[in-house]
């Protein structure tokens, strides 16, 4: 397979063509009529998932550094490229983002009634931003692609939100705003200083990662700006506040590719710029005392806060804050275990947070009530439907065979011998995932059958099947044979320790044993 | 059996290298954790799509498990052949690799040695008589087929569980088999009370995994790997230097605390109670037989990481005691008749923990072993009851509780054989010899006495065990008394509706009372030489326990039996206490007048608190269930989300600035002179700045 | 030479007509503070053209022109202005603000 | 040099050195003259914008055949400069007048404006920015500034039967003249200062050792009428007021030719004479850029009608580019350039829209009334939202380039804190850049059919198109605008003193 890939030239043309591919597509989604704008658009997102399957194969898990490579100059001026690449950080976040879209844009068959073509194009130029997010090389390109993304989504909550919507949006935006305004100046101010270490102006990330070490007493303030950027993003506690009213007021499509990925450009954005950059002050005793804090209270809170709530989509947005924060113990520990593990959660995230916001939007769509309080015994009416909820809880949940138990436990394996006392915190984590989670699904699919309304609800149509069976088979996949997965990723978290590497300056603890530590 | 089966058993004349057996035993394993994963499967379709069809359900259902249960004899034949001459012999069969994380390797592996050998004869054999049982207590529900789909999905997880060749493949059934315990306590979803109670277990057992997951983190710090060759391989040959140490107690005590939540032990045990909400035939299968057993196992599996830690062997064998006179005590004022089993078992678990906890880990697996027979045989025979009550009370259109045993009474008369064979395992269990119990719970309470030599301790140990014993006579005495003697409380009507179960439930029981019987052979005491071969259990497990019990004897922990005398006592009190506890406690039930449950009179004094299970419940949900709720929603969510981070933070950020804007409009007072003033300041401003610099 | 009393009494002129500039209300007279300022500032000219040649005078001329231009413009506004409020009082035209 | 080059020294090389003033002032002539024959209905007023535009087009001709004349060194002491940064600076007036002039033609009609004179007036103000952006001598930037600012006294008052419009005018002047009045004091002192008028030459005497303190008092009293004319705080009072009550196609020329005209002449004034005493203006600049910033941005966010609100942006964008120039460097002044002309074409459209969405000067024009905008009028929406996005500095636009162009010029002179409160302003900028958004696209109309009238007229339809078009292209590929901007910068930092460029 990889051969015959390669004989296509697919390395060269790749990266290029999964961001041009949505972007042409908003043609023919304009000029298709309305009502048939979104089986265009998802012709288009799975003509894009297809040609991205090609990576899979195509991509060579030996190596560590960037593949596919492409390079062009922008603006030479300034020293701006268009510079694509991908590695084991990347491939499954382009291969997550590629492959919820279909399912998004299917999602929204009956949910999106009026504007469609706007709605259909603005997911298909979030698709480019999304992966140019996370192909971009350039660390200009990377910013522009950063904020491009914010405007889709920014309209699709906005436009085809819930009650509360404008307010949501704009709070979302905002919120984004402020981050990566800051990352802007800290980019200009790396660039200069790389300027004056290469003599050309250059936004490479490459170049920045050689430089980013010269940086002087500069790095912590740079630092901090990058890091308030991914961390809003991430959300990191306590800048989380944006998500659950940006979850709970997006349309189903919406909240899904929030969850499924955008959350992960804030932790994409630590494992591949912030801490890679200045480890020493990413990895020092203050900062990580921060970070590490933050991430777990981030767990617990989050855990403890969605316990309480009435809506089921800010339940879930509580839960995307408690799992961002395993992934941000695992990015903190930088061991090779707590790296993979944070990338699976990042996937397995992906998955089945994914799974859960279709899910509420399939249900939303039959009963027009996103509270709790008014469901309860759906497992009597809706069996398929309460089966895969059932399932995509525990995947959620952290049940070993399913996905979210391997990234978890790798995090917390790889993390307990650098900061045993917070990963044993975190790890009670999943005391509480269990109880928010399940009593949740409890009041949803068990109990009496007491409201009317609920009685004639009817069960899952072979699309909206369509639409959630292949999260389930990527939850059980995940959960069971990650190996593939696994060793896709193994050089770049490796890359990812090597590289971070000098910021612990002396053992962290004295039970890390040498075997302990690849 | 199938030849096809047989065929898998054949041997090979030369030795075996233990690799290639591994490789040899991938189909076997396959095929027993499979055929339950294929019940489960074409269960559930059925169940989704065509949950009428009971036919193929009663077939699918104990048939994957009964051929399952086939494949394992077979291995055992093959295999208690090859460990004849090659005891040390533990193949590991590698089906794919699971997660290979950098020096993490861990494949999706299973381990098959004598002790998990013993397990799964138990698992697959017990759950065979149970799925058999079910097809005649469950035929009549709407649920048949989702029912044998958690069964054999539960099976499947249990055998995970206890053939795992890892500490996360055992997590994996460990989660598993919780998943499948919550899904069957809470099987009839519709009553809020049961799926309270399912994810009352799930969330209790979930706090145990805690205790699992950090000590797997622990080990992993301290051995570099998490399989069990090379973990109890390591700490093994690094046992002086670990003994007794702060780490090597901690992961046992972690490891611990994941058995409280399993096994439902002090402080954890509050959720096996209510698991009694789902299916007698599950109560008999998971909450008695085999998942709340894992504990036991779990120590077992580990006992050489428990044995070079003293203390925590003190805590376990300290909470295993506590555990067993607590419940037991609990037990003797309950009504509910599963409620007194769950308590009972509860008690029995207690007493697998003294027994491990003290390091005679084959009396703890003894115990489990025979306790899976006569527990399995109580439940059932307490279904048998139950259906017999809840038929009669259907057709007298009575809404009385058909479990509680105030309502029975003299049930021996319709239900003979029944009562009989519950009457064999009460014996069983109250160490009436030569009766399976009478073995397995003397040989514990022994040992325990014995390690009191040197750990006084255990002496006190030993002397709670002992009452509990009592205890546990008398509150199954009163049982049997008050279901199967005296006079009929079932009402007049629905008495005529009393009848024997069918055959298909009868049949297991008779099996099951047959092993409750016969039970204690497996690991006679050599007092009862004279009986049969002495000690197989202990001999056949030898391989697994020697390096734990080297360490034990370096260390000075190992218990040793009483001398003679001291032994021959110990026995005579058990019998003494076991008898006069069933005297005692059937005497005075049925001197006691039993009134019928609605018009019981309320309860007094101490035996109030007991029927209250000590209120540890309501302690625990004013303690820490309620405050935990109220401070998420309260402070954390009301206050902290939204009133401080979102309300002073972030609207306050935006509040701020509007503020400041407002103000900064002040300055645009439409009036020429004010803009002059302000000019004016601009300039003197600038005119300063040149000037004075 | 009489330079520094020239410049002195031109900034003193200047400092008058933004005191007026400052206290007046009325347009007309406002307008007459800033045609002070305007002169004070020939007035410097005038005196640094003495120290510095002759392009300072040919700048007064062109401020005058430039002044000329400005009074011209500036009446024809206010008189729309008185035509809209009867008055040229500044402190009731404040329609603009906020 | 170049063979046919201007040589300044001779009267046909003067002519020709002020070739497109002169041509604008004829054109302005012939207008004068159609208008006085032709003074009937719309159809005159028409005649006279086409006209205006014609002579805007042949003066961008004139620029464009000068620009390609000029010699690299035209000598010491001359009254013009024929620089690359006088051609962009004149060449961005040229386009701004043009787009105020298509804003204007339907706008004026609709308003009952239809007096031709509006057209000689906007022509007459061109000139005189043209002059304040060639001057070398202080003499011509008066001058200029002055022709300017009469002409624009009278265009934001032309709306004579409106209260506001005249009240607009009225404190303009009134605070306009008395800037101007600074101003001359500052030119006065300067002058005894340096003893001469021209500005290299001036600059050739404070390019060594420290300024006396004449020299000090003239750099304040110009800083002082130069921040009047650009609008910074503390000086933008009179702004918000005058942009309000002015017809709106004014304000969007006052937006941004004025605001060009201003800044470029500041910039030439401050490099050319102190371009060796940065560090006496620079920390002035600073802190009157980073007040614009501040309560430009936070007074917009409490502002409900629009066109007030854009007032206030123009007082932050301001700050901006009161930022670029802080720098002091080539770099700066290139980012200043270029984002004056983004910040122009974003305007010129911005203004264009307001103006057809609303009616009587706009002053009630709030989100209320373009809520459904997007489904009413699509392409004005988006159109609109473009242009939001541009103004707020969102990736994609011109305004990010220049955004991007200042942050950089910031950071390269150690400017990180400046940066740092210009993006944090910048935040603050979207409170109120965004609800425009929100309110085309995520809220109904107030009633159905509300926008059957609210059209662009054909020729503002050409403005608004082709400067989105621009806003897009440079947004993505700016190279050539960037060129320019650097050529502009690079040719008036050359006399820079050696002080300066070290920075």
């Amino acid at each position: 397979m990889q051969d015959f890939l390669l004989s296509l030239g697919y390395g060269q043309w790749i990266l290029t063509a999964l961001l041009v591919l949505p972007l042409v597509g908003i043609i023919p989604v304009a000029l298709a009529p309305a009502s048939r704008a979104k089986q265009v658009a998802l012709a288009v997102t799975l003509v894009e998932f297809v040609v991205s399957l090609g990576l899979w194969w195509a991509f060579d898990p030996t190596d560590p550094l960037m593949q596919f490579s492409v390079d062009a100059a922008w603006l030479p001026a300034w020293g701006i490229h268009y510079t694509l690449g991908l590695d084991g950080l990347s491939l499954f976040m382009v291969l997550l983002s590629t492959g919820i879209m279909p399912l998004a844009v299917l999602a929204s068959f009956s949910y999106i009634t009026e504007r469609e073509k706007l709605y259909y194009g603005l997911l298909l130029t979030l698709t480019t931003g999304m992966l140019g997010v996370f192909l971009a090389l350039d660390m200009f390109l990377f910013y522009v692609m950063w904020e491009l993304m914010l405007i889709p989504m920014y309209f699709i909550i906005g436009i085809w939100g819930g009650k509360n919507r404008l307010y949501a949006a704009l709070k979302f935006f905002i919120y984004t705003m402020a981050g990566s305004l800051l990352m802007l100046v800290a980019i200009v101010v790396m660039m200069f200083k790389t300027f004056a270490i290469t003599g050309a102006p250059t936004f490479s990330y490459e170049a920045f990662l050689q430089a980013s070490h010269q940086m002087g007493d500069a790095a912590p303030w740079l630092f901090l700006a990058f890091a308030l950027a991914f961390a809003i993003k991430v959300p990191l506690f306590p800048f989380h506040t944006w998500l659950p009213d940006a979850h709970v007021e997006a349309p189903t499509a919406g909240s899904v590719i929030l969850a499924s990925v955008l959350l992960k450009m804030g932790t994409y954005g630590f494992l591949r710029f912030a801490v890679p950059f200045f480890p020493e002050v990413a990895l020092s005793p203050l900062v990580t005392g921060i970070v590490v804090t933050c991430a777990v209270i981030g767990i617990i809170y989050g855990a403890l806060v969605a316990l309480v709530q009435p809506d089921v989509k800010k339940l879930v947005a509580y839960s995307s804050v408690s799992h961002l924060g395993f992934v941000m113990l695992g990015i903190w520990a930088a061991t090779q275990q707590s790296v993979q593990g944070a990338l699976m959660i990042m996937i397995g995230h992906g998955l089945s947070t994914g799974a859960l916001f279709l899910l509420i939007g399939m249900i939303y769509e039959r009963r027009h009530t996103r509270e709790i309080a008014d469901y309860g015994g759906l497992a009597r009416v809706v069996p398929v439907f309460s089966l895969i909820f059932v399932v995509t809880v525990l995947a959620s949940a952290g049940l070993p065979g399913l996905n979210g138990f391997v990234g978890e436990f790798l995090v917390l394996l790889g993390s307990f011998g650098r900061y045993p006392w917070a990963t044993g915190l975190a790890t009670t984590g999943v005391i509480f995932a269990a109880a928010y989670l399940l009593w949740a699904t409890q009041r949803i699919l068990f109990n009496k059958l007491d409201k009317l309304e609920n009685e004639h609800l009817h069960d899952l149509t072979p699309r909206e099947l369509w639409v959630i069976l292949p999260l389930v088979a990527g939850m059980i996949w995940m959960g069971l044979y990650p190996q593939p997965v696994l060793s896709r990723m193994d050089e770049a978290a490796k890359r990812y320790v090597q590289l971070v590497e000098p910021g612990f300056a002396p053992p962290a603890t004295a039970l890390t044993t040498p075997e302990a530590r690849p | 059996m199938p030849h096809a089966l047989l065929a898998l058993a054949a041997l090979p004349a030369e030795a075996h290298d233990v690799m290639a057996l591994g490789q040899e035993l991938r189909l076997p394993i396959a095929l027993i954790l499979g055929l339950p994963l294929l019940g489960f499967l074409l269960n559930g379709a059925l169940a989704l799509w065509k949950p009428d069809a009971k036919g193929a359900v009663s077939l699918i259902g104990p048939g994957v498990l009964i051929a399952a249960f086939g494949i394992a004899v077979a291995q055992y034949l093959k295999l208690s052949h090859l460990w004849h001459d090659q005891p040390e012999l533990s193949p590991v069969a590698t089906l794919w690799n699971w997660l290979p994380v950098g020096t993490l390797q861990v494949p999706f592996a299973f381990q098959l040695d004598q002790l998990s050998m013993v397990m799964l004869l138990v698992v697959t054999g017990v759950g065979s008589l149970i799925h058999l049982f079910s097809v005649g207590y469950m035929k009549a529900d709407p649920g048949y087929a989702r029912y044998f789909a958690y069964l054999n999905l539960f099976v499947m997880f249990m055998l995970v569980l206890v053939l795992g060749a890892s500490f996360p493949m055992m997590f994996i059934g460990w989660e598993g088999v919780g998943l499948c315990s919550y899904l069957l306590i809470g099987f009839w979803f519709t009553e809020k009370a049961n799926a309270d109670a399912g994810k009352k277990a799930f969330i209790v057992n979930r706090i145990g995994d805690f205790g699992f997951l950090v000590a797997m983190f622990l080990i992993w710090q301290t051995f570099g790997s998490l399989d069990y060759a090379n973990v109890f391989g390591k700490a093994a040959d690094a046992s002086t230097h670990l003994a007794g140490g702060a780490t090597i107690t901690a992961i046992t005590l972690f490891l611990f605390l994941g058995c409280t939540g399993k096994s439902a032990q002090i402080p954890l045990y509050t959720w096996l109670p209510d698991a009694m909400a789902g299916p007698t035939p599950v109560s008999a299968l998971i909450h008695a037989a085999t998942m709340v057993t894992a504990g036991v196992y779990l120590v077992a599996r580990a006992n050489v990481l428990f044995a070079l830690a003293p203390t925590t062997q003190a805590v376990v064998a300290g909470v295993g005691a506590l555990t067993a006179l607590f419940a037991a005590t609990i037990g003797l004022r309950q009504y509910d008749i599963k409620k007194v089993l769950a308590y009972s078992t509860v008690s029995q678990l207690g007493y697998m923990f003294l027994g491990v906890g003290t390091g005679a880990i084959t009396a703890g697996v003894f115990h489990l072993a025979t306790h899976a027979f006569f527990k399995a045989l109580l439940f059932l025979g307490s279904g048998s009851v139950i259906h017999a009550m809840h038929h009669a009370y259907h057709a007298s259109h009575s809404h009385d509780d058909p479990q509680d045993m105030r309502n029975m009474g003299g049930l021996a008369k319709y239900m003979p054989i029944t009562a009989t064979l519950m009457g064999i395992a009460t014996l069983a269990i109250a160490g009436i010899p030569p009766f399976a119990g009478f073995f397995s719970k003397d040989e514990i309470l022994a040992f325990a006495f014995g390690r009191g030599e040197h750990t006084p301790i255990f002496r006190v140990y030993w002397a709670m065990g002992a009452t509990a014993a009592l205890l546990t006579a008398f509150y199954m005495a009163r049982l049997m008394a008050m279901t199967f003697f005296g006079e009929n409380r079932t009402g007049d009507e629905a008495r005529h509706h009393l009848h024997e179960a069918p055959w298909i439930m009868t049949g297991p029981l008779v099996v099951l009372g047959v092993l409750s019987i016969a039970g204690g052979w497996l690991n006679l005491p050599e007092f009862a030489a004279s009986l049969g071969t002495p000690e197989l259990l202990h001999h056949w497990l030898h391989p697994i326990l020697a390096a734990g019990d080297r360490v034990a004897e370096t260390l000075g922990t190992a218990p040793a039996l009483p001398e003679g005398g001291a032994e021959h006592m110990l026995i005579g009190l058990a019998i003494a206490l076991a008898v006069l506890g069933l005297a005692a406690g059937f005497f005075t039930t049925l001197k006691a007048r039993t009134v019928p449950a609605h018009d019981a009179p309320p309860e007094h004094g101490f035996w109030k608190v007991l029927y209250h299970k000590y209120y540890v419940d309501e302690l625990y949900d004013a303690v820490i269930v309620r405050p935990l709720e109220a401070l998420s929603r309260v402070v954390l969510w009301k206050q902290v989300d939204q009133g401080l981070i979102d309300g002073a933070g972030v609207n306050g950020a935006a509040w701020a600035s509007r503020t400041l804007g407002w103000l900064g409009s002040r300055l645009q007072s439409g009036l020429v002179g004010g803009y002059v003033v302000l000019f004016l300041v601009g300039a003197l401003y600038i005119l300063g700045m040149v000037v004075w610099r | 030479m009489l330079l520094g009393p020239a410049l002195a009494l031109s900034a003193l002129l200047f400092a008058i007509g933004v005191t007026g500039v400052l206290v007046r209300r009325n347009a007309i007279v406002i307008y007459m503070c800033v045609e002070l300022m305007l002169n004070a500032v020939n007035l410097s000219f005038v005196a640094l053209s003495t120290a510095h040649g002759i392009s300072g005078q040919v700048f007064v001329f062109f401020v005058m022109t430039v002044a000329a231009a400005e009074a011209a413009v500036g009446l024809a506004i206010i008189l729309a202005i008185f035509r809209h409020h009867k008055s040229v009082n500044l402190s009731n035209i404040n329609l603009l603000k906020g | 040099m170049n063979p046919t080059a201007i040589d300044l020294s001779t009267p046909l090389g003067l002519t020709l050195g002020l070739l497109p003033e002169v041509v604008l002032s004829i054109a302005v002539l012939v207008v004068l003259l159609i208008v006085a024959w032709r003074h009937g209905g719309p159809a005159d007023s028409r005649l006279a914008g086409w006209a205006s535009l014609v002579a805007l087009g042949v003066t961008a001709a004139a620029l464009a055949w000068i620009a390609g004349q000029a010699p690299d060194d035209p000598g010491i002491g001359q009254m013009v400069a024929l620089d690359a940064f006088r051609f962009v600076g004149s060449a961005l007036l040229l386009l701004f007048a043009a787009g105020s002039v298509l804003a204007s033609l339907g706008y004026l009609e609709r308003e009952r404006l239809v007096a031709p004179e509006y057209y000689v007036l906007l022509l007459l103000a061109t000139i005189g920015m043209l002059f304040m952006v060639n001057s070398q001598d202080l003499i011509l930037v008066v001058l200029g500034l002055e022709t300017m600012s009469v002409s624009v006294y009278v265009l934001a008052g032309y709306n004579r039967g409106n209260a506001y419009s005249s009240e607009a005018a009225l404190k303009y002047f009134l605070i306009g003249s008395f800037a101007a009045g600074f101003l001359l004091y500052g030119i006065a002192l300067t002058y005894g200062s340096a003893g001469t008028t021209n500005l290299v030459m001036i600059g050739a005497q404070f390019a060594h050792g420290s300024l006396p303190l004449m020299a000090r008092l003239g750099l304040g009293f110009m800083l002082v009428g130069f921040c009047f004319k650009v609008a910074a705080v503390p000086f933008h009072n009179w702004a918000p007021d005058v942009y309000d009550g002015a017809p709106t196609p004014v304000t969007g020329f006052m937006a941004t030719a004025v605001k060009t005209a201003g800044f470029v002449a500041l910039a030439r004034v401050l490099f050319t004479c102190f371009g060796a005493n940065v560090p006496e203006w620079r920390p002035i600049l600073g802190v009157l850029g980073v007040l614009s910033m501040v309560l430009g941005n936070v007074v917009a966010l409490t502002q409900r009608s629009l066109k007030r609100m854009m007032a206030y942006s123009s007082i932050a964008h301001a700050g901006y580019l009161l930022a670029a120039l802080w720098t002091g460097t080539p770099l700066g002044l290139s980012a200043m350039t270029f984002y004056l002309l983004g910040y122009g074409v974003t305007s010129i459209a911005t203004f264009a829209l307001l103006g057809a969405l609303g009616r009587n000067g706009e002053r009630d024009l709030d989100n209320s009334d373009i809520a459904g905008l997007a489904q009413g009028r699509p392409w004005m929406a988006a159109a609109l939202a473009v242009c939001s996005l541009s103004l707020l500095g969102f990736p994609g636009t011109v305004g990010f380039m220049g955004k991007w162009y200042i942050l950089s010029s910031l950071v390269s002179s150690g400017g990180g804190w400046l940066a740092t409160i210009l993006v944090l302003t910048s935040v603050v900028s979207a409170g109120y850049y965004l609800p425009m958004i929100m309110a085309m696209y995520m809220r109904p109309a107030r009633a159905p059919l509300v926008f059957w009238d609210k059209a662009l007229a054909g020729s503002a339809r050409l403005a608004v198109a082709v400067a989105v078009l621009l806003i897009l292209a440079l947004g993505i590929v700016p190279t050539s605008a960037l060129t320019l901007s650097d050529a502009a910068a690079t040719s008036l930092a050359q006399t820079l003193g050696p002080v300066a460029s070290g920075q």
